[in-house]
């Protein structure tokens, strides 16, 4: 076992909710990759997204904006007040391909702790899921700039 | 005047209609392009980045997603080419492969159809539009100076417009009953058109958010042309572009083409 | 009267305008689209199958392609999201909404018009667009005659687009491993496109649905260029493309243009 301090912490729990299986599985590979984090669920819809994650062991959620039924927002405030009643204090990272301007603004006052554009380096995507894990905001850099 | 007013309120209505069609059209196609190429390429880029991180562990994954990379980008440029087949024509484009394309065609059939074969108007309609302002009571002299020749239909149609948009502008803002000139004149390797009046020129009340001039010139600029708008210094309005266009000598085909 | 013809006049002209606006506006928007994404998807598929043949003997080479893969992804969804910026709300175009001035000019510019942050591309992008064909292991010679200068920039970016869409179809059509050569040759007043490969010129399969070569067709028609296209008597393809250019000498505001 190793006695490092980053491998004796448990890794971050991510959640990926996108329409796009293939997205999904993209976006898994990167944070697989990665020793502090893992996937351990994924949603194709905010409706699922909201029936499985509600009391799910999960500390960071991806959400897609756009998707049929139950769009990423909508999910986002529903998932963020049942956490708020149970105390569980897991956040999410609102992720779009366009429209960064309106959905910045509606994530956030949904209760998004970050937001991003989907084809975001991912390095710019690991870091968000470590920063809003720790505690901080993350807004997509043109967003910030415009908001 | 009466007259202006009425010219006024049509032009603003036939305007209205012109914006709407295509800010229709735009908002339409933007929906579509969307979901279709926007959905393809984020999936292609979430894949690369996945196959990339993924394979310092798993050399394998690489190409497993360089795989789906290729069948997702036929797919993409298959939905593409039916896309532009509907932009093209109102049809999808039947030999395609079906797929993903949802059915915009009922609204592309629907609305504004086929497009239209009519050709675009070049320098030669000038008359007729000078016939049309005659006809509306406006005073126009008409001259050309220098020899005629055929011009790319863009360098016509855009001659065109810029006589069409300062016909309009003296209708609007020349005060009553000015009397105008429009005079083209062909040199060796350029066309000058110009349309001056009389009116009140520089004295002309203006709300400042005109978008005539503001196009005229940007139009210019894309094809090398010089426009210079504004009131005359001893009152009334002059409009002039001066136009590079083909010398005689130069059109393509001749001697001067390198024989590569 | 006199003032129902005019207004009779402007009646037509405006519903003709809006049908006119509507389809100019979707041509546009279906040749942009075309040059702009379906090259990209081309280059990502080309790179995606390279990479993924040559990983059985190299394994990093499917990484340096799924490298290749994301960056040029982003960058076409980078040229998606200024596509429909403009489509959504016409910013940079918004010269070509209100006033006679209306949208068939926008053609001319050969595409989107001012793109607010990212210039459009001109004949000096040509290097980088050859650089990227041969990072997707196209065999690619490029050779500029005569004197460069600069030229109007919908002149600039339709020599552009013609070579982009030339090597995407060498890509796409000219078989396993081909060489191509691309020439520009500035002359006295033209400047002359060349893109040839030694691929299978006429034996290339076709489903004849194609768009680029009508979509060169229509620029080059534009401005009044003259462009060839097809497969060479002894094998392989050709496209062609002679655009008339100002001279030197004719550039606007010289000694040539007639006072008035
Ligand atoms: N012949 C003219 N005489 C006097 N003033 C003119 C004349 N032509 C144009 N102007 C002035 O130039 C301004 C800009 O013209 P422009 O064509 O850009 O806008 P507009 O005609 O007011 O609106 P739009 O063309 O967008 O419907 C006008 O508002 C007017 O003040
Ligand atoms: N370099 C080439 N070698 C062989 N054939 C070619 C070459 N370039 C074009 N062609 C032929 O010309 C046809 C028309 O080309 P065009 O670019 O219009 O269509 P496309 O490439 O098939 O489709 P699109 O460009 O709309 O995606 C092609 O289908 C092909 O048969
Ligand atoms: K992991
Ligand atoms: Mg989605
Ligand atoms: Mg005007
Ligand atoms: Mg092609």
């Amino acid at each position: 076992m190793s006695t490092s301090i980053a491998a004796a912490e448990a890794p971050i729990r991510v959640a990926v909710v996108d329409d796009q299986a293939l997205v999904r599985a993209g976006f898994s590979m990167v944070i697989d990759s990665q020793p502090d984090m893992r996937v351990v669920a994924q949603a194709d819809n905010g409706a699922t997204a909201v029936a499985e994650l509600t009391a799910a062991d999960v500390d960071v959620v991806l959400m897609d904006v756009r998707m049929p039924g139950m769009d990423g927002l909508s999910a986002t405030g529903e998932l963020v007040a049942a956490w708020h009643r149970g105390g569980n204090d897991a956040r999410i990272i609102v992720l779009t391909t366009f429209d960064v301007d309106e959905y910045a603004i509606d994530a956030i006052e949904h209760g998004a702790s970050g937001f991003l554009l989907k084809d975001a380096p991912p390095e710019e995507m690991l870091a968000a899921i470590r920063n809003v894990h720790r505690g901080d905001a993350v807004l997509a850099p043109s967003t910030t700039r415009r908001l | 005047s009466q007259l202006a007013a009425r010219a006024k309120t049509l032009e603003q209505e036939r305007d209205a209609q012109a914006v709407q069609a295509a800010s229709n059209e735009r908002t339409r196609i933007a929906r579509e392009m969307h979901d279709i190429i926007a959905h393809s390429l984020t999936v292609l880029i979430a894949q690369a980045d996945g196959g990339r991180y993924a394979a310092a562990a798993d050399p394998q994954a690489a190409v497993r997603s360089l795989e789906t990379i290729g069948e997702v980008g036929r797919a993409a440029l298959a939905d593409v080419r039916r896309l532009l087949g509907v932009l093209r024509d109102g049809t999808p484009d039947e030999s395609a492969a079906p797929g993903s394309f949802a059915a915009p065609d009922a609204t592309m059939a629907g609305g504004l159809g086929v497009a239209p074969t009519s050709p675009q108007p070049g320098v030669e309609g000038l008359t007729e539009l000078i016939e049309q302002m005659r006809t509306a009571r406006l005073r126009v002299s008409y001259a050309v100076t220098g020899r005629a020749r055929r011009l790319p239909p863009g360098i016509g149609l855009m001659a065109y417009r810029i006589c069409q948009e300062s016909l309009t502008n003296v209708l609007k803002h020349a005060g009553p009953d000015p009397a105008v000139s429009v005079l083209v004149a062909w040199g060796a390797s350029s066309i000058t058109i110009e349309v001056s009046d009389d009116g009140r020129g520089a004295s002309a009340p203006s709300d400042g958010v005109g978008h005539g001039v503001i196009g005229m010139r940007e139009r210019a600029a894309m094809i090398g042309a010089n426009l210079q708008a504004g009131p005359k210094p001893g009152g009334g309005y002059r409009v002039r572009c001066v136009i590079p266009v083909p010398t005689e000598r130069s059109q393509p085909q001749s001697e001067e083409i390198p024989s590569l």
